[in-house]
């Protein structure tokens, strides 16, 4: 997959680490991905797997300090964003990249009127005067539905669900080539959630965007996603297509990932979580950073680094367990 | 949907238990704070050893030998009556810090106590002591503490209340916001729940609970306490000599300021190293405490 | 938000109220006698009893506190000086606007300086501008004022003879006493910065703006400045008040005839009405400067001003 | 050259009308004060011919040779300028240029001379008469009549605020220059010139037409024009050109107006005086810190001009009955353990005389001889000599030192604490405002040491009665003792009879073997000026005034 010439977006090799208070947390720790035009792509994992930082990362704008990309590539149409400079940088912002964040509560600024905020990176991108700019976001809001009356209000009158359909508008309003949803629908009522995912399902598809949806709701991803990546400790530990995780997890993890989520349509004796706590990712333990919660996990785990490999056309594993199953 | 919820919930297990040991060393790794507390220490230490430390008596005077510069024998110089200012300093970080510490610990008692008492009742005993402390407010400072110090006479308790009672406001604020903050959050509930005591509540559940920003906002207003003392010192006012109060004796030297700096700027120097540690220590502990701040 | 300014307004009442029992109260009690103080040490004793109920002393204590309110609230007339033999008010009135214009000065100071400086810190957090800028505030702090006036007399007026070392005169006249006096003021202010500016800068909005492809400079004056300031705003206000205050000892070193040095001097001659007024006048002053506060802290922050808005709505249901 | 000549002049001319005036009245104790006595003695023999010199031609030529200005820093604002209220700090520094009183005295157990008063004498009993100029006009044109005189005084007597008007009876005008006066008892030495001298003298019509009773806007007679007033902040004044008095034989010392415009500059902070002068912002100031005096002194373009305060620093004990200070022996001891010429060097280098007595060479009626005598030199062998003849041993008593809480006091009490520590005595020091001071100095439980300062009027006896006459405090001195003898001593030597040298040193012998308090020391008043101030002229409280000083030619030019 990592060799497709053809894709939109490649993330090659990329490592991140944060510097706090003397140590060194790795939060990403090489990972690769590639992503098609059009398609979207999942990233699951943990709360502090390194997927927010990812995203981040595509965007640079990962605070600095204590962030720092060690290494890697990040291409988009073939352009490397780590090497642009920040002016270039800025003009992919926003306008041919854009993010929805986490949590709406505070994504907003709380003393800007919301249409402004809107139309503040519209303003940005495109040659147009103040009146024409706050015109698109208006119709911006109506398009996430809200009516554009509400265009000078602040953050602090609208709902959670409200505030991220208004960052949603914010982050297609320039019609961007790549959207970057991070865990749109956590911080939203459950209710709620559904109606924004399948809004910005919608959106994507008419304004024909690609997508990388980060989440640690495998409801969410499968919804949603064409492809996907298992992150654990700020490494891919399985990718390939939906189906193919989602009917063949081959990885412990995401096995582990599958027997701690209840569904409806299977009946199950109990959940099985993952016994253990995610790694201090500062101090990550030495072999397969997954052997101390693993099942599986035998000596040859802790001795060296385990490589992602491909077991079947398009599904890539790390777990030297695996490789022997599956083929 | 319940994702991973049995993943966190083990997570947050350890959190409290070593929540002053993240504190710890935190202000451990922030090298401002570490200086401030060393300052602080080496203060404490000079006012317990003062004795050991100082050449000579602090009240000993020799009037053959006045307003002499600094030698070998009188490292900083001798003031009007001959004293050893080096001496005298060493004595005065005695008055100095315990005038600091104790009006600090005087107006935290009773503005913590106010404080914790208006956040947790809340309604009128909310209303009536926020007024008193709105009146109290009102009143600059440092006119508050000089009109105090007036009413009750010179002395070292009574400047120490002088001075304390107009600190009360903040550590009041700063308690009963903290007690707000937490007012409704679940121990608490289900402390009220178990039928404990008011009393118990507040001393065991609120209290403890609200002292992180208490503690940053105390540590903060020794350095002020110390200032204003100096201050009330220059009008006049304050602890009796011979006393070697810091204050005091910069104020007794002003007008030698330009024959004798000596007279001035030691005790200065002093003062600004002690305002200044405790700051530096202040500001760590804050951002220690503050999960926000959190790197 | 008209109506809260008034409720506002009538809060000030029972504060100000407050404060005039307790500094009348205070009075009472201070030992010494104001009819000594006025007669010469030879006075016998009669004179002094005579002194004494001429000017009122010898009435229990709620009768003077009665015909002290008295005659603030039904004539505005907080009596006679009885060492300058003039209505306080005209000399308050006289005198205010030195103590104010130092405090405005200062205040200007603290915001085009310390401002600025707490921006400085935060922005490059950790890195040398920080630290050279943490460090300047922290001495401005740790510097008592009357010990920076004297330096800033000896080097400016003395050996530069640039500027006048007392009076007031004009202009020239309140540059060194403002510098002096703002010293404090702007390390705090510098500091109050950093902080509120560290919290905004990494606060998610922030993220936003940044992934929306404004530069830094944008962000900084569009996003991060006006959320920053909110805080800011309230150590202005606070250090009005205590601007409006500890010029006493300013005023004294520089032989300014302001508020802080009629106060103290009625103090020391125990001249009852100038204290009372003039402290009466400061806590009018500074509950007044927190009304403006939050006023602006409502103008800028929509969240404020919904609550005042919410609050009224309480009020109507109570 | 003509104008030191003028002032030669005057001063003889003055000396004339004071031997013309009144010197009848008032019998001249033995010993001439020290310091009038010098300029005194030969202007008798030259008087004649100096009335001869024309005051025509002189005036022409005083007018060219006027400085502009001069500034002179005052250590705090005179607040209320009105005529008769109490006095302060800031109003006796700029009283005297601001109003004329009927005479004028120029210097402690000097004379007087006429001012508003041409003349006066002793008509009766108790009964005084007074006669004034009959062209005294103030700056409104108002003229100043008898009528305004007695209307003054009457006016200054029911406000109660000037100490020596209590002794009048009655004040009246009987013709439009003449006003008789009518007192309790015959006056001392000096007496009469008191209450004389003490009470401004204004227009009846031009006090009532002020809005505030010359609380900011006095309308006088004086050579100066109040232009402006700043409280807290100046003064300036400007001279007048149509001053009254014309005739130069009778113009004052303090009336000369040598200066055109003179301000008061209130410098509330004692190290900015050294400043002001330094950068020219004043030319004149008096509370110079001890410290920046040295600098002033090696500084070829300043003048320091040396002065003996009227204050005595004094220890007073308690004495009340039963109080362990009543033994003569442990107060004894107590004055020979204090080393006040160790003190004095220690508080004020070089601007402080270890006293002998209570009062000084200022006071009219003070003996050279008692500095030549012992008076408790320090001697500790002495102190613990007389402290175990007391009976008291060392670490036994505890005494309580009250103070004011200048700095200067601070110190001496600090050495009074340490010196008697070395006799076993502790002093626990209490230093408090000088409100607190005033309030409890009277009442015999706030101390057992009392750090006191004295001054008191022309004569010696002056700050004598202050501490010792049992008549104004309830029967004892201010200090609580009894003593008949010593009240009977004190009334001698206070009457106009008894005024003498043998009286004068009965007293002094007695009071110092009895000890009741102890005279330490006096502080000297260095007043520094700008180079071009050739002389500086202090009233009796001390005080410059600015227009009687004598400026250089190139003065401020």
């Amino acid at each position: 997959m990592s060799n497709n010439a053809t894709s939109f977006l490649e993330v090659k090799d990329l490592v991140v680490e944060y510097t706090s208070e003397g140590s060194v947390i790795h939060a990403v720790n090489g990972v690769s991905f590639a992503l098609e035009r059009g398609k979207t792509f999942g990233l699951v994992g943990e709360t502090g797997a390194g997927k927010t930082s990812i995203a981040k990362a595509i965007l640079r704008i990962l605070p600095d300090p204590p962030a720092k990309i060690r290494n890697g590539q990040i291409l988009l149409d073939g352009i490397d964003l780590l090497t642009l400079e920040e002016k270039d940088m800025r003009k992919i912002r926003g306008r041919r990249v854009s993010m929805i964040f986490q949590d709406p509560m505070t994504a907003l600024n709380p003393i800007m009127k919301v249409g402004k905020q809107i139309a503040e990176v519209i303003k940005l991108h495109n040659k147009i005067s103040n009146k024409q700019a706050e015109a698109e976001a208006g119709k911006m809001l109506e398009l996430v539905g809200i009516p554009a009356e509400r265009f000078n209000e602040y953050p602090h009158q609208f709902s959670g669900g409200m505030k991220q359909r208004v960052i949603i508008a914010m982050a297609l309003a320039c019609n961007p080539e790549l959207l970057l949803a991070d865990e749109p629908t956590t911080a939203l009522d459950v209710t709620i959630q559904a109606q924004v995912l399948e809004m910005i399902n919608k959106l994507k598809r008419d304004l024909n965007t690609s997508m990388i949806m980060i989440s640690h709701n495998l409801g969410v991803v499968a919804e949603i996603c064409d492809d996907l990546a298992v992150i654990y400790a700020g490494e891919v530990v399985e990718l390939g297509s939906k189906e193919t995780i989602f009917d063949r997890a081959a990885h412990p993890y995401t096995v582990g990932l599958f027997s701690a989520v209840p569904t409806l349509d299977e009946e199950k004796e109990r959940l099985v979580p993952i016994i253990g706590l995610p790694p201090d990712p500062s101090n990550l333990p030495a072999g397969c950073h997954f052997h101390p919660r693993c099942p599986w996990a035998d000596e040859a785990c802790e001795r060296e680094s385990i490589p992602l490999r491909e077991i079947a056309p398009g599904h890539f594993c790390r777990c030297i367990k695996v490789s022997a199953q599956e083929n | 949907m319940h994702n991973s919820s049995a993943i966190t919930a083990i997570t947050q297990k350890n959190k409290k238990q070593s929540q002053f040991a993240v504190v710890l060393r935190r202000l451990s790794k922030n090298p401002s704070a570490i200086i401030g507390l060393i300052v602080v220490c080496l203060l404490v230490i000079m006012a317990i050893f003062a004795p050991l430390i100082a050449p000579y008596p602090y009240d000993k005077q020799n009037l053959l030998n006045t307003r002499k510069p600094p030698s070998a024998e009188h490292i900083m110089g001798t003031d009007e009556l001959g004293r050893d200012i080096f001496s005298r300093i060493v004595y005065g970080s005695r008055y100095s810090l315990s005038i600091g510490f104790l009006a600090v610990l005087f107006s935290n008692i009773i503005g913590m106590t106010l404080g914790a008492l208006a956040g947790y009742f809340g309604g009128l005993v909310d209303d009536i002591i926020m007024r008193l402390i709105d009146i109290i407010q009102s009143i600059p400072g440092i006119l508050l503490a000089i009109a105090i110090s007036v009413v009750l006479g010179p002395g070292f308790i009574n400047t120490l209340i002088a001075l304390g009672f107009g600190a009360i406001t903040m550590a009041c604020r700063l308690m009963r916001a903290s007690v707000l903050g937490i007012r409704h959050q679940e121990f608490l509930e289900a402390a009220i729940s178990n039928n404990a005591s008011t009393f118990r509540i507040i001393t065991k559940h609120v209290i403890p609970n609200s002292f992180a920003p208490v503690l940053v906002g105390a540590t903060m207003s020794i350095g002020n306490v110390i200032m204003s003392a100096a201050m009330l010192s220059f009008i006049g006012l304050g602890i009796q000599p011979p006393t070697p109060e810091w204050g005091a004796m910069i104020s007794g030297g002003r007008a030698l300021i330009r024959s004798c700096p000596w007279m001035v700027t030691f005790p200065g120097i002093f003062i600004m190293l002690t305002v200044l540690a405790f700051n530096m220590l202040g500001d760590g502990l804050r951002d220690a405490l503050d999960p926000k701040l959190k790197k | 938000m008209g109506r809260y300014i008034l409720k506002r307004l009538i809060w000030m009442i029972p504060v100000v109220l407050g404060v005039t029992i307790l500094v009348f109260s205070i009075m009472y009690l201070i030992p010494g006698d104001p009819a000594k103080m006025m007669l010469s040490p030879e006075a016998t004793p009669e004179e002094i009893a005579a002194k004494r109920e001429e000017l009122g002393l010898n009435e229990p204590y709620l009768v003077r506190l009665g015909k002290f309110l008295g005659g603030i609230v039904f004539r505005f007339d907080f009596g006679d000086s009885w060492v300058y033999n003039q209505p306080v008010t005209k000399e308050l009135l006289n005198r205010f606007p030195r103590t104010l214009t130092i405090a405005v000065i200062c205040i200007g100071l603290q915001i085009i300086i310390g401002i600025p400086l707490g921006i400085i810190a935060a922005v490059n957090q950790n890195g040398l501008g920080d630290r050279i800028s943490m460090f300047i505030a922290l001495f401005g702090i740790s510097l008592p004022n009357f010990w920076i006036a004297l330096m800033l007399i000896l080097f400016f007026s003395v050996k530069l003879g640039w500027l006048p070392p007392f009076g007031i005169d004009g202009f020239k006249y309140y540059i060194l006493p403002c510098i002096a006096n703002a010293f404090p003021g702007i390390a705090t202010q510098a500091r109050q910065t950093r902080s509120s500016m560290l919290e905004v800068i990494r606060s998610d909005y922030i993220t936003t703006a940044r992934a929306k492809g404004m530069s830094e400079l944008q962000i900084l004056l569009k996003h991060a400045l006006p959320n920053a300031l909110l805080p800011v705003i309230t150590i202005i206000g606070n250090g009005m008040g205590m601007l409006l205050a500890g010029t006493v000892v300013i005023e004294s070193i520089f032989s300014i005839p302001g508020i802080g040095m009629y106060l103290v001097g009625g103090i020391n001659s125990r001249d009852y009405n100038i204290v009372q007024s003039s402290v009466i006048f400061l806590a009018l002053a500074f509950t007044f400067i927190m009304l403006l506060v939050d006023l602006a802290y409502a103008f800028i922050d929509p969240r404020i001003k919904a609550q005042f808005a919410r609050k009224h709505k309480r009020g109507h249901h109570a | 050259m003509k104008r030191k000549f003028l002032v030669v002049f005057l001063a003889l001319s003055m000396l004339l009308s004071v031997l013309s005036g009144c010197a009848k009245e008032v019998e001249k104790p033995v010993e001439e004060p020290a310091a009038p006595a010098a300029t005194e003695a030969p202007a008798v023999t030259e008087a004649p011919a100096a009335t001869e010199v024309p005051a025509a031609t002189e005036a022409p030529v005083e007018e060219l040779a006027l400085p502009e200005i001069v500034s002179i820093a005052i250590g705090a604002d005179p607040a209320d300028l009105a005529p008769f209220v109490g006095m302060s700090m800031g109003r006796i520094a700029v009283l005297k240029t601001i109003y004329e009183y009927l005479i004028e005295t120029d210097s402690m157990g000097g004379a007087a001379v006429p001012m508003i008063a041409k003349s006066w004498e002793k008509t009766g009993d108790k009964v005084y008469k007074i006669t004034i100029f009959d062209n005294v006009y103030d700056s409104a044109g108002n003229h100043i009549t008898a009528a305004d005189v007695a209307w003054s005084y009457n006016t200054a007597k029911e406000l109660g605020n000037l100490r020596p008007l209590g002794d009048i009876v009655s004040i009246s005008a009987v013709d439009d220059v003449t006003v008789n006066l009518e007192v309790k008892s015959n006056f001392g030495p000096g007496g009469l010139e008191k209450v004389l001298s003490e009470c401004p003298i204004v227009s009846q019509k031009a006090y009532e037409a002020s809005p505030d009773g010359f609380a900011t806007k006095p309308i006088t007679s004086g050579p100066y024009l109040l232009t402006e007033y700043v409280p807290g902040s100046s003064l300036t004044f400007e001279r007048r050109e149509d001053y009254w008095q014309t005739d130069p034989q009778y113009r004052t010392l303090f009336s000369q107006a040598n200066v055109k415009k003179i301000v008061f500059k209130v410098i509330t902070e004692a190290a900015q005086n050294a400043i002001a002068l330094e950068t020219g912002n004043v030319d004149i100031a008096a509370g110079v810190t001890q410290d920046d005096l040295a600098r002033f002194m090696n500084n070829p373009a300043f003048t320091t001009f040396n002065f003996l305060d009227n204050l005595t620093q004094n220890l007073q004990f308690n004495g009340s009955e039963g109080h362990p200070l009543t033994n003569k022996e442990l107060r004894q001891a107590i004055a020979y353990a204090i080393d006040t010429s160790a003190m004095c060097e220690a508080v004020a280098p070089g601007a402080c005389t270890p006293a002998h007595t209570i009062g000084n060479p200022n006071f009219g009626g003070y003996l050279k001889k008692w500095e030549s005598e012992p008076y408790y030199e320090y001697d500790l062998e002495k102190a613990k000599e007389l402290f175990a003849a007391s009976g008291h041993t060392p670490g036994e008593l505890t005494f309580k030192l009250l103070a004011q809480n200048d700095a200067r006091s601070g110190l001496m009490a600090q050495i009074i604490q340490a010196q008697l520590g070395e006799l076993g005595i502790a002093v626990e020091i209490s230093q408090v405002e000088s409100a607190v001071y005033n309030q409890i100095q009277y009442d015999p439980t706030a101390y057992d040491l009392l750090l006191a300062m004295s001054a008191g009027g022309d004569f010696i006896f002056s700050p004598w009665q202050l501490v010792y006459d049992q008549n104004r405090y309830n029967g004892t001195t201010s200090n609580f003792f009894k003593d008949d003898e010593l009240q009977s001593l004190l009334a001698t030597v206070s009457s106009l009879e008894g005024f003498n040298e043998a009286n004068v040193d009965a007293f002094q012998q007695y009071q110092k073997e009895q000890l009741y308090a102890y005279g330490m020391l006096s502080f000297n008043s260095i007043i520094v000026a700008d180079s071009g101030v050739l002389k500086v002229v202090r009233d009796t409280r001390g005080q410059v005034i600015p227009g009687a000083c004598e400026y250089a030619a190139d003065f401020n030019k």
